[in-house]
């Protein structure tokens, strides 16, 4: 008897489908995947199996019983256990604290916290993971966020656990050692649903496959008997195509970005590490590296966001390295941010207004002191026209577009006016492949325009695709610059994003 | 120290724990709720609200306790229509509390007035006297001050002690600081978010009406229009003041009686200066400790968002 | 009410207070007065309570054009406004306590609170104990100013070398810090209070009353309110003052300009002693009443004192 | 259909509204008819009662303006009540300070007086908080008592008409009085004031890069940060322009209707703007409309309070009903919301 069975799962976000009909079956002791594009429903199917959203309709059976899982607690009830895509810590709280949190322990609500930490510690260490129990969830690095996260499911048992894209985060070789940790769970009875966009470590890691889109369940069969390139045509539903890279641009005598030296010390941390680079016009250099290893502030630095301690920030010879944000946009550099609801666009405004965003400071857009609104909306409409964003009209505030259009309303904005410089921040995160086919050629094209193009992107597939040379990003760090040739060395780039120095060095004799 | 000096020093705690202690009340109260990610500056509404009931009922039925239990009652009416417009109907919580101190000042003198009619002899009930604690009461000076009072002084001091145990030595208190800090993370990990934030909504009515009951049944024994005259937005003062710490309340709220309690002492010694200066003394010195702790007090998170279910 | 069938005019009156009529105190007196005017001569009557500085043009403007006779607000900031609208409506009359506008159908009543202060200030003095006295004021302005003053002056009378606390505490609606005042001076050791503040001046009363000391009450008899602590109130006749001017617009003889209204007219009085009769001594009540009949024959002016001295 | 949902719950909440009022009439022992006849003679039965009205709306326009324009940048303005005051300071300074210009020449300095005074009153709070993250709401809220104990300090000090013992200015000088606009009532130009300043504020807010800058910042200061604009710079703008807004309307109640200093000439139209912003919905053509309706409402309940007995508290009630139940309409009436 399958342990969980949802059956015709619908649930639609005003009135969009995310899950129609969907159908999912779990073995006790199985590692299933689940599988589909951006916006596909994995997500969603997991939260109301996990009773954070309800369902339209459906019927979920849990050891052949109907059950109905109102809230998590439910779900928790009957020893599921679910590892958010966006970490659930609550910062201001320990390790310790947000592990029991919600959990009924002895003696509640006077529980005895070294007792607790003792389980904790021990259930921990059963799977060879290290953690330090009273440490501060906001001092914690993501990837100890994740163990956390982990030991969290552990202590309580779960029987079930779903781990939503659990791998994002990990280099290829922690990745391998938490799959370790996932057979060993398997072994002790313990089943996975775990969700990637990583065709490989489907194969490497599951039992049985399913895949998801436009909200369907398109097929699930055991991983033993499909193959690689089966999967990824059910996933997109029609083959990939291969997105070609011409040969460098010639020189066009002006000098690009380059950074010197630059070091970024905030909160008495080293967060960049004297990093020195140049992007000379018509390149795209790329960086690879896993999140959280200065991405951010290097981006920010360039930007102007944040200071650098030290260090000078050239563009075409210019120094801007004492600039305000604003100025060096004026210079001509486009910024497509990694957290586009943040840093890049403002939700409860329009369209138009978010195209204002860059451009109202622009001479061409004021008369008179006043914006002149006409022009703006011509500007607006041509950016949705050229990049075909879907949208009920101009004035439609952004929160009700998809993410995919909101991703091309900012790269309408920010490649607008020909940019010296291109600062991409996971320029395609959340796209759906169409989206990413679309801005890689953008990125592509504008590269033939001559402009210098900093790629920063947790997809080392990606980087590999579009970059002329790759940089290597650990703890602040440049590990090292190599030019993306055939003969480029995978798994060295591997290691140097682990921080790995010495195996790399190895390695690559 | 000569035993002048020990009078006067025990003459202002004396008088700042009295002024104190409606504010430390209404003030714990309010901590619960910004704790849980509920803003309400509706405080004056709850005290109003607790000062009427508690003196009604203490009137008609000459009955003190069943008065502050009414006084309660009152508090958590007013709180919990805070609480359902910002937890269920997803409302600003700002403009919620501030409507509600219009509602509330204006239905309590409009009651006061059905129930009493227009008079000039002013209805009174019996009062709580001071309670003396035996030995305790003797320590020099904090003796007189806090063990030597009424009721409501020890009920605050209470509070204090279980607020305290209640933030950091419970297990309530982790899931309260889980809901306001990050709800989704809290409701993730099998809390009831809704029913944790009215629960600390109810707190809030609970301690806040006995705050205002203080004032009527352990300072005054009359009820007028207005009564708590502004305590309210104090209060909220203090638990800003203090970070939300019962211990830090408690310290703001004596920093803001001492000061009310200096200066009524300064006029007695009759300075040739408007005594506006004096009454606004209080403001500016919770003005400037404000300025001279900044940078460490930090919101919840989640203070004043209201947390949806299906929304990510 | 019912309407009468005969059609003779009523005399219509509007009164206009600051504060809530129900204050048990400065307002509902005047109200009193009012319904006692009413009784007397079967005036229509109408009022409004907690009228703003920012509405008091308009209540009187109100009132005016709906006719009536005579319009009264009580308090010093109802002058200005009163003067406003009077040059609009000449046929109308218009009046206001406490203050000094005035114009030809506008009159100020002011009462000569001093008097009443003065004679509590005998009081006080004389019944203290330890020396120390203290008075609490509402907000700082004349009317209340030259109360205190004058208790000060009687306190010196009796005892040249008596300590008077003295706090405003910028209310007349503050209860608490009515009686937070109170209790610091009886913490600096004053045993009688007196209090020229509304119903911040009742909280006064109450700390007394907590505290065993004795205390005088404002505006109308408060013995009730603690009847162990309090000697003697400063009583103001509002019903006087307004059957005063009802009368006089009766009979024509209402002309603009300040009248002073005090014990002569029995307007300022003392209250009976009640239960604290036979505590007082005998000189004390004699010393009282000797001053205030020389007040009232003139033999003796209180002086008004209408900035404060510190 | 979504619109004719909408206006249905509208008018639920006025029936409501009705229903409440109709009962607390009832209570209060006033005849039902009587006091709505007398409600709606106190706003509508005269020319004089009409423009009481725009009296009072003009303070609630111009500090609801400022309120909604601070918010409009995330800033929480509760001290619009001193920094009316402050502005009514500053016009009294001014005015008497230069005693003897023309009208011409003093009624902009007393205005721009009053925007300033009002407006320093606002930036120290926008400051505080810009810069230290010092919450505002507090600060502003601290600010109203101490402006209210600095007007009682100068109307007995600097500013007291010598001539008077009365704490209060004596009257401005004719220059800097604004002038009545219709001689039998009260109706002073500040009406115009105010309509002017919604104007521009519109204009500012919605047409200036400026204005958009300060709308971005309020709803996403991050993203405005990344765009290159200054959140530091544009929250003290926006607090600046919100306490003048409020120090205008102080200039227009003194040079309009009092001609002078004195305690108390505002009820609480600081706090009543917070309430006038958010029915307004932060939009100045919604500010004048909700303001012009909440001075109806109590220029409405003093006539019912003046002709039918009904005391003032009521209005102080029905304010408070009405906002709660605009606060919680999408949940009273979700059934005739949600379009299905
Ligand atoms: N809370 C929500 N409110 C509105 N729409 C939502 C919500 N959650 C999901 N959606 C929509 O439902 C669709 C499915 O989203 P879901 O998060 O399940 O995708 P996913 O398969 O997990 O994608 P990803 O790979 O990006 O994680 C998306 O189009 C998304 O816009
Ligand atoms: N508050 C809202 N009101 C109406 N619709 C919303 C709201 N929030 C989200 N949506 C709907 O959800 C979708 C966008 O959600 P979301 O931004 O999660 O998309 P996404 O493609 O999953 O992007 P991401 O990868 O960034 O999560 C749109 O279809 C939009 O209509
Ligand atoms: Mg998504
Ligand atoms: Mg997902």
């Amino acid at each position: 008897m399958a342990l969980l069975s949802m059956k015709n799962i619908s649930k639609s976000f005003f009135g969009k489908m995310a899950n129609s009909q969907v159908c999912f079956d779990l073995e006790p002791g199985e590692i299933h995947a689940l599988l589909g594009e951006n916006g596909a429903g994995k997500t969603t199917l997991m939260n109301i199996l996990y009773g954070i959203y309800s369902r339209d309709s459906g019927d979920i059976f849990w050891k052949g019983q109907k059950v109905s899982f109102t809230s998590p607690r439910d779900a928790i009830a009957f020893q599921i256990g679910m590892v958010h895509q966006h970490f659930m810590l609550v910062p201001t709280l320990t390790v310790s604290q947000n592990i029991t949190l919600g959990l009924k322990e002895k003696g509640y609500p006077f529980t005895d916290r070294k007792a607790l930490n003792a389980t904790i510690t021990e259930v921990a260490q059963k799977y060879g993971l290290q953690i330090d129990v009273n440490a501060y969830i906001s001092n914690l690095s993501v990837g100890e966020q994740q163990r956390v996260e982990i030991i969290k499911l552990l202590y309580r048992d779960a029987e079930l656990l779903i781990l939503d894209e659990p791998t994002a985060m990990l280099t290829p070789q922690e990745t391998e050692y938490f799959f370790e940790v996932l057979r060993k769970l398997r072994a002790d009875g313990h089943s996975v649903i775990i969700i990637t966009h990583r065709i490989p470590e489907i194969m490497s890691i599951s039992d049985r496959v399913t895949v998801l889109r436009d909200g369907y369940n398109v097929v699930t069969a055991k991983t033993s008997d499909i193959s690689e390139q089966e999967l990824s045509r059910y996933m997109i539903g029609r083959q990939l195509q291969i997105i070609q890279r011409e040969a460098v641009v010639s020189d066009t005598g002006s000098e690009g970005i380059s950074l010197e030296e630059v070091s970024l010390k905030e909160k008495g941390r080293e967060r960049l590490n004297s990093l020195s680079l140049q992007i000379a016009p018509g390149e795209i250099v790329g960086v690879a590296g896993v999140d959280g290893n200065g991405q951010k502030e290097l981006v920010e630095v360039i930007l102007g966001i944040r200071k650098q301690s030290s260090g000078k920030i050239r563009m075409d010879g210019v120094d801007m390295s004492s600039m305000s944000v604003l100025e060096r946009k004026k210079l001509g550099i486009g910024y497509i941010s990694d957290d586009r609801h943040q840093d890049g666009l403002v939700m409860d405004m329009s369209l138009t207004d978010n195209i204002l965003l860059k451009t109202h400071t622009d001479r061409r857009f004021i008369k008179h002191g006043l914006i002149n609104t006409r022009l703006v909306r011509a500007e607006t409409q041509k950016a949705v026209e050229d990049y075909a964003i879907k949208t009920p009209g101009l004035n439609t505030p952004l929160r009700y577009l998809s993410g995919g259009n909101q991703q091309k309303l900012i790269l309408a904005r920010e490649m607008a006016g020909n940019p010296k410089a291109i600062i991409a921040h996971q320029p395609t995160r959340g796209l759906d492949i169409g989206a990413t086919e679309f801005v890689q050629q953008q990125l592509l094209q504008h590269r033939s325009n001559g402009c210098s193009i900093l790629l920063i992107s947790a997809d080392l597939e990606e980087v590999l695709l579009l970059s002329d040379r790759i940089a290597v990003l650990y703890k602040g760090c440049f590990m090292g610059i190599f030019p993306n040739t055939p003969e480029l060395n995978l798994s060295q780039i591997g290691l140097l994003m682990a921080g790995k120095t010495s195996e790399a060095r190895k390695e690559s004799l | 120290m000569d035993s002048g000096f020990i009078a006067l020093i025990t003459m202002y705690l004396v008088a700042s724990v009295r002024m104190a202690t409606p504010l430390i009340l209404a003030g714990l109260g309010e901590a619960v709720s910004e704790k849980a990610g509920i803003l309400n500056i509706g405080v004056e509404a709850i005290m109003l609200s607790g000062a009427f009931f508690s003196f009604i009922v203490a009137f008609f039925t000459g009955n003190l306790y069943l008065g502050l239990l009414t006084g309660i009652l009152g508090g958590i009416l007013v709180s919990m229509i805070h609480a359902v417009l910002s937890i269920h109907c997803k409302a600003n919580q700002t403009i919620a509390g501030l409507a509600l101190n219009f509602m509330v000042m204006g239905l309590t003198s409009f009651l006061f007035l059905i129930v009493f009619g227009q008079t000039t002899t002013i209805p009174a009930c019996n009062m709580f006297g001071d309670l003396k604690i035996p030995l305790l009461s003797s320590i020099p000076i904090i003796g007189p001050a806090l063990f030597n009072q009424n009721i409501f002084v020890y009920l605050a001091l209470i509070g204090i002690i279980l607020t305290a145990i209640f933030f950091y030595k419970t297990e309530w208190g982790i899931n309260l600081q889980a809901v306001g800090e990050y709800p989704q993370a809290a409701n993730s990990a099998g809390l009831n978010v809704f029913a944790i934030r009215y629960f600390a909504c109810f707190i809030n009515g609970v301690l806040g009406g006995l705050g205002g009951a203080s004032i009527t049944l352990g300072q005054l024994g009359f009820f007028m229009e207005n009564v708590t005259s502004g305590r309210g937005y104090i209060a909220l003062v203090a638990v800003i003041l203090g970070r939300r710490n019962p211990i830090g309340i408690f310290a703001a709220a004596m920093v803001i009686g001492f000061s009310q309690a200096l200066q009524y002492n300064l006029q007695t010694l009759g300075f040739p200066i408007p005594t506006q200066v004096f009454t606004m003394f209080p403001y500016l010195v919770a003005v400037i400790v404000l300025f001279l702790s900044i940078g460490k007090s930090i919101d919840p998170s989640a203070l004043g968002i209201p947390f949806e279910r299906n929304k990510r | 009410a019912q309407e009468t069938t005969s059609k003779d005019q009523k005399m219509k009156v509007a009164l206009l207070l600051s504060g809530p009529a129900n204050d048990q105190g400065w307002n509902a007196t005047a109200l009193e007065g009012l319904k006692a005017a009413e009784s007397k001569f079967g005036l229509e009557t109408t009022y409004s309570e907690n009228v703003g500085v920012a509405d008091t043009e308009s209540a009187y403007n109100d009132y005016a054009a709906r006719g009536y006779d005579l319009i009264i607000g009580h308090g010093f900031q109802f002058g200005d406004p009163a003067v406003r609208v009077a040059q609009k409506f000449p046929k109308l009359h218009f009046m206001a306590t406490e203050s000094n506008s005035q114009a030809e159908n506008m009159a100020s009543y002011v009462m000569s609170c001093e008097q009443g202060g003065y004679l509590m200030g005998i009081l006080s003095a004389s019944m203290s104990k330890t020396g120390k006295i203290g008075v609490i004021g509402g907000i700082e302005q004349p009317s209340i100013i030259k109360e205190l003053e004058a208790f000060k002056l009687g306190a010196k009378k009796v005892n040249p070398n008596i300590v008077v606390y003295e706090i405003y505490v910028n209310s007349f609606t503050d209860v608490s810090a009515g009686k937070d005042a109170g209790l610091s001076m009886i913490d600096k050791g004053a045993d009688v209070l007196y209090h020229v503040a509304n119903q911040a001046g009742t909280g006064a009363i109450k700390a007394a009353e907590e505290k065993g000391v004795l205390a005088c009450g404002n505006s109308y008899d408060q013995n009730s309110i603690a009847p162990n602590t309090i000697i003697s109130s400063t009583v103001y006749n509002m019903p006087t003052v307004i059957l005063t001017a009802v009368d006089a617009v009766k009979n024509g003889t209402f002309k603009g300009g300040i009248t002073h209204l005090g014990m002569k007219e029995k307007v300022v009085d003392i209250s009976p002693y009640h239960s604290f009769e036979s505590k007082i001594p005998e000189a004390t009540k004699k010393l009282i009443e000797d001053t205030k009949k020389q007040i009232i024959d003139g033999t003796l002016t209180v002086p008004v004192i209408e900035k404060s001295t510190k | 259909m979504k619109q004719f949902g909408k206006l249905l719950s509208y008018l639920g909440i006025a029936f409501l509204t009705l229903s409440i009022s109709i009962l607390l009439i009832l209570l209060v022992g006033s005849s039902v008819t009587q006091a709505f006849s007398s409600f709606l003679s106190g706003i509508f039965g005269s020319f004089y009662s009409v423009s009481e009205v725009m009296v009072k709306a003009t303070p609630l326009i111009l500090t609801g303006l400022g309120v909604a324009v601070g918010s409009r940048s995330g800033f929480i303005n509760i001290g619009a009540e001193g920094q009316l005051y402050m502005g009514a300071i500053a016009v009294t300074f001014i005015a008497f300070w230069l005693n003897d210009l023309p009208a011409m020449v003093m009624i902009p300095l007393v205005i721009l007086g009053g925007f300033v005074f009002g407006g320093i009153w606002s930036v120290i709070p926008g400051f505080l908080k810009a810069r230290f993250g010092i919450s505002e709401v507090i600060t502003t809220l601290m600010f109203n008592y101490i402006a209210l104990s600095i007007v009682g300090i100068l109307v007995r000090t600097l500013l007291k008409d010598p001539a008077s013992s009365l704490p209060m200015s004596a009257f401005l000088p004719d220059g800097a009085t604004l002038p009545t606009l219709i001689s039998t009532t009260r109706l002073h130009a500040g009406i115009l004031v105010a309509l002017i300043s919604v104007v521009l504020v519109w204009l500012l807010v919605w047409k200036t890069p400026t204005g958009y800058e300060m709308r971005a910042v309020g709803l996403n200061p991050r993203a405005s940060k990344c765009a290159g604009i200054s959140v530091y710079k544009n929250i003290i703008l926006s607090s600046l322009i919100s306490g003048g807004l409020a120090g205008i309307a102080g200039v227009c109640e003194v040079s309009g209707l009092h001609h002078k200093l004195l305690e108390g000439i505002s009820p609480g139209y600081g706090y009543i703007a917070i309430i006038v912003a958010l029915l307004g919905k932060n939009h100045p053509v919604g500010v004048v409309i909700s303001a012009l309706g909440i001075a109806a409402l109590q220029v409405g309940s003093l006539g019912m309070q003046r002709m039918a007995g009904v005391p003032t508290s009521i209005s102080s009630i029905i304010m408070g009903v009405v906002v709660l139940l605009i606060l919680a309409r999408k949940s009273l009436f979700r059934r005739l919301l949600t379009d299905e």
